[in-house]
């Protein structure tokens, strides 16, 4: 055990698959000689060589089109798109071809290439690396996407990527990439502490990352990535005023863990999603339909969505943006006191 | 390389380029005539005869599958009458480990390289045993065995994949080239920018082969760009660019192989322009007659890569009148064989539907299979199982 | 008043337009000579000359990257992209540039670009001739999305469209460009009578397309574009069983008509959200949430939706595939007779 | 053009592409001797003066606010030092009526085309006089009344807008030229190639300026493609190049001037590729450190645009080490002086948040607005108006 940080994490379960098989290759802006802009990357290129860590030309297309004639071949391509929002340029070769490319080819082509991405806001960074894109990929059949909140997570969602054959995405969520909370760093949290050798965190599973205590009235959180933090906080300060939060981090968004989803929405008949994308559209308004549509009959009040407004990412005004605690907690207590 | 240069340290010290030539490489004169003796020396004329015979015979199913469409048993074709010999032509130049990715216009890469003919006719009725399951347009087969990437729609994505393919075989330490097959139209595209540049600075052991045949759908080339040519975008790359009269399959024999060489030899990647002219329709969809000229068109007819190849081989009396029936028989017979059995076989299961979206069906499609087998056994489905 | 199917319609919208005023240019792959691959810029090319109506070179991000620039400097552009399967290559000049330029230059700079892209399925295009991409746009703010699903609507959006000081993306809904139904073509639609003068639709206002008639369990359907007339076969199917459709036409996904969805929801209690995208995070999702948000102590049953399913669109099953008037009414009598 | 175009009916008739030059357009040598004495006589001594201050005042707001930032009195902040003369000298050669496209490194075209310097120092602030209302990270700034287009993080989409406004301007029959700014990096998009290609063929009167200053980040120009210079590029699109040392203010203005003729006379555009130097980092995200030597950074500190032009005005008596000085004082008050004021300023409007998305607020951004005010006022947000 070690006390990693995300970037720690994502770093070091890279250090293990590289060093495990010689056939993964990373590539992306900056991820060589420089280690990453966010540092996930570094001293890779010293230890596997610049064949095997490539800093690419600044083109996201090329990025993950060559990752994807690579995967064709045989080697496991890993792309770092330096922020989600300049992920756009490459859409096309995500969405129709890599998502699509065992199904079009009969099962003859596989195409497992891991991508990795830093999404969400919190780090000043504007409408122009702040986006949540999550639902712009879901809503595309044949890529897996996932979404770890923690160091734990990232680690073993990460080294689960890189075994899967299929194509995965894994967003990182950057705001808490050094520490859980504005200033807290992992030291001190449970998930900072990651085993320095291999292991997988399943993909497709959900995971309570608040239990029930039986004190108050039951409500459920289902969110993911970063938005799990607010959401913890959110739920101690509700917890004084007599509401008891079953906190979900759905972790896999693509696939999805149904089975986690109606256990805790029938149980609490009370359901808060929340996500920092955009609400219109956005992966709360998925989870929002599919409780509606297993459990309607066990709700106590409508399913209520904490997300992002349906503007641009603002720069100044940011933390008057993000769906903080204090938007969790209102909507705790409305669905709470609902009838 | 300028007057200034030492003025500017980082100005890159890179001495020669690759060549880019816009000199046009011929083998045969569009009469058959000779030009390149020794280069048709190299190819043996049995050789000639089977690359005559299945271009001959593309020809022959190219004509039939439209009239098929034409009659309603095909949904879609595309046929790539006048362009045969940039597709039979890569074929026969490389070796059976390279690896493809065509465009749709590529049918003579599939049968050339083995692809069984059953399984291409059933890809162009979707049927059951089409290897692509019914689940792309006609035209869109795939052939993992000849390590042929299965096709895309979308134009110009096979570029950057092929760079990867071509670096990742390179990383293996496999003597294999990636070559990807694309219009003049689509050169436009920014994967085709994105794609030749990654390989330049990769050195990625990949060709390009840029079937230039005047019209992207109804836009004509002054239209697509205002370069004089397509290979001139070699020199942005750093790579090496050839310019191939497409209509003389030996040309483009020898411009493919001579760039799989400069591959295989650690120099990277070629720009192969290849000219030629799409004498049908873009596809059954289309009709060129409001695009352009009736003169036009015939002219080409003249150069088509059919006639100069035949030419050839009747002049060495390899080929005559006799055969040329024979074969276009045969052709004929086999398309229409097979494109009986094809309609005669049954559509994909319905379970096809949900299969290969992942390795394995996730639960929320077990549930939409179930959903879609009730309603189809419901009666009440538009879909009638064929 | 004259007959026109929807291509007519487009294409009389857009030449009234160009005749109007001379900064309207239209521009695409294949729209000058040809007159577009679906034959709606038609004539346009001989009448206006080509510097107005121009074929580009084929790459969708340089049509819609120029597009912008015209915009910008005060010409109004009219963008084709032939299918909205191949709009991806533009996607980042569509959602990260054409939605943001006003808000990004804090109003200085307005982008009312049109883009016009047919699509859906029905028309055995396979997984590249027939995807429904409106969520993808929704999501991302600044973009007003319409959805016409008759000739009149077409027309009189596009014109909207065209006279809107915003970005308007039109979906064409291809499979009843010639006809409401297979085979049925426009003349016998009442909304395939269209003036052939100048009128507008408004942006943002959803329509009746069947009204209840009192007979039997109210059930009402939201939808939009070529799933509106399957809607209303099975409307008509599920009269005949005693349920009572309202079927609302939303024809303006982004900004939506809440009023008009909570007005109809309030009224039946049981509602039907139809789309033919793929389920996961598609428009449907969407609405259901509104619905049950604003409408969750009038629900009689949960709101159900009819979709694509979550796999690439198929090509030999499209028909098992597409949703159909059956699923449509399995939903209905679902609906109906909940609890 | 080539030896068998005459078999080729479609191969392009077009006999003359634009000249695509490799030799380096210098008016002034690194010592600030006189390369080419003819065009300097063209512009006014005071002219050169008051293009030295300029760029001098960059520099010392360059360094400034790279201090603030570390002070945390900014957010962020990106230098162009080591750039000045690209910025500079195309604002100073093109005209009101033209449009600019800047990437994030031309400060240069805002303050010299008379973008108010409260409001550019207001915009690094992202207070409620920035002009773009606070929403996008500094150095993003906007400025409608110059005809600069609003700047994008995004790099390289403003390529092909940039061939849009040139279009439009032609059509409107407008005598304006179009001009976009970019890196080598950002030359690697597709959206490069598309934006140039498009123009070509269109005859846009656009230029293209292509700052190359070895980095893209911290990748070294050759890992960005295999290519001797980005200008060879223009062979592919059949368009005017021309390199220019792009630390020589007045070859760079003579580049854009020549440009903007070629454009205006109806020929269509150019690329210019200006070879400089990156010298301080990326932005203060980034320590080039780690990636590239201090052998090299100094060697490029003698290469320096200011130095260039200082020397040649010391020459002529036009400036000296008072002035020199004196100049420094005046900026770094000024900008100091901008900051306080920008920093006194509060924060944008909590609705601004939720204006301009569309030209009106629709209903449900209403809604919206009324959720954050309410959330605000309770206290229980983590927003702190400032
Ligand atoms: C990205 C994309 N945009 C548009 C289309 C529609 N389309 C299909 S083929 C074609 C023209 C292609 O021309 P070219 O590359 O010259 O190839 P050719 O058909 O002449 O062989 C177009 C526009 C497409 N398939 N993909
Ligand atoms: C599409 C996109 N991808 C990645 C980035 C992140 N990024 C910002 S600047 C930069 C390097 C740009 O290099 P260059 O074009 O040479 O310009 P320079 O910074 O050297 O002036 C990168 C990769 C971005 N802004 N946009
Ligand atoms: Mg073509
Ligand atoms: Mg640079």
């Amino acid at each position: 055990m070690a006390t990693m940080n995300i970037i720690q994490a994502v770093n070091n379960a890279l250090h293990l698959a590289m060093a495990a098989d010689d056939n993964v290759v990373v590539l992306g802006e900056d991820v060589g000689k420089f280690g990453g802009v966010f540092r996930a990357t570094v001293g890779l290129q010293a230890a596997f060589g610049e064949d095997r860590v490539i800093d690419t030309p600044l083109a996201e297309s090329g990025i993950i089109g060559a990752a994807i004639g690579m995967a064709l071949y045989g080697v496991t391509a890993v792309a770092e798109i330096q922020f989600s929002d300049f992920i756009f340029p490459a859409y096309d070769q995500i969405v129709n071809e890599l998502a699509k490319f065992r199904y079009r080819s009969g099962g003859e082509y596989p195409c497992p290439v891991v991508i990795r991405t830093p999404v969400g806001g919190g780090i000043r960074g504007g409408h122009y690396h702040s986006q949540s894109p999550e639902s712009l990929f879901v809503h595309h059949a044949g890529l897996v996407v996932v979404a770890p909140s923690n160091p734990y997570d990232a680690k073993g969602l990460l080294l689960s990527a890189l075994e899967s054959p299929d194509p995965v995405m894994v967003l990182e969520p950057k705001r808490v990439y050094r520490g859980p909370d504005h200033g807290k760093n992992w030291g001190s949290h449970p998930k900072g502490q990651v085993p320095e050798g291999h292991y997988t965190v399943p993909i497709g599973k959900a995971a309570i990352a608040r239990e029930l205590t039986g004190d108050g009235t039951a409500v459920t959180i289902l969110t993911y990535g970063a938005m799990v933090h607010t959401c913890e906080k959110a739920a101690a300060l509700a917890q004084q005023e007599g509401i008891d939060v079953e906190l979900v981090d759905l972790r896999s968004l693509m696939p999805y863990d149904l089975e986690a989803i109606v256990a805790s929405a029938k149980k609490t008949g009370r359901v808060v999603v929340a996500n920092e994308a955009p609400r219109m559209c956005g992966y709360a308004a998925e989870i929002t339909s599919l409780v509606m549509e297993h459990c309607f009959d066990w709700l106590e009040a409508p399913v209520t969505r904490v997300t992002g407004y349906d503007t641009p990412f603002p720069y100044t005004l940011e933390f008057a943006y993000l769906p903080d605690a204090g938007r969790v907690l209102t909507a705790l207590r409305t669905v709470a006191t609902y009838g | 390389m300028s007057s200034a240069a030492h003025t500017l340290p980082t100005v890159s010290t890179l001495q020669s380029a690759p060549t880019v030539s816009t000199e046009l490489l011929q083998v045969m004169a569009p009469d058959g005539s000779v030009v390149d003796a020794a280069f048709i020396a190299t190819i043996p004329e049995a050789d000639l005869i089977r690359l005559y015979e299945a271009m001959l015979a593309q020809r022959v199913y190219d004509d039939r599958m439209i009239k098929m469409q034409r009659q309603g048993r095909l949904g879609f074709y595309l046929a790539c009458t006048g362009e045969e010999a940039c597709s039979y032509g890569p074929a026969y130049a490389l070796e059976a480990r390279d690896w493809f990715y065509p465009a749709y216009r590529e049918p003579g890469i599939a049968l050339w390289r083995g692809m069984p003919f059953q399984a291409w006719v059933d890809n162009m009725v979707g049927n059951c045993d089409d290897p692509a399951k019914g689940r792309q347009m006609p035209v869109h087969w795939t052939a993992r065995a000849q390590n042929i990437v299965s096709i895309s729609s979308p134009v110009g994505t096979q570029i950057p994949q092929c760079t990867g393919s071509a670096y990742a075989a390179k990383l293996m330490g496999h003597d294999a080239v990636s070559i990807c097959f694309f219009g003049e139209g689509t050169s436009s595209e920014g994967d085709f920018h994105v794609g030749l540049n990654f390989a330049g600075v990769w050195k990625s052991p990949a060709i390009f082969f840029c079937r230039n045949n005047g019209y992207a759908i109804s836009t004509p080339f002054e239209k697509t760009t205002a370069a004089a040519h397509i290979v001139l975008r070699a020199h942005g790359y750093g790579i090496r660019g050839v310019l191939v009269d497409g209509n003389d399959v030996l040309a483009v024999i020898k411009a493919v192989r001579d760039a799989a060489d400069w591959a295989r030899a650690g120099n990277g990647p070629t720009l192969i322009e290849a000219k030629t002219y799409r004498i049908a329709a873009h596809s059954t969809s289309d009709d060129p007659s409001s695009y352009r000229s009736r003169e036009e068109e015939a002219l080409w007819a003249e150069l088509c890569p059919l006639k100069r190849l035949r030419a050839y081989l009747e002049t060495k009396g390899l080929w005559d009148e006799t055969k040329e029936q024979a074969c276009v028989d045969t052709s004929s017979a086999r398309i229409i064989a097979a494109l009986t059995i094809a309609e005669s076989k049954p559509h994909p299961a319905l379970d096809t539907v949900f299969d290969d979206v992942f390795a394995e069906r996730p639960a929320h499609l077990d549930a939409q299979l179930n959903a879609m087998t009730a309603h189809v056994a419901s009666g009440e489905s538009d879909y009638r199982a064929g």
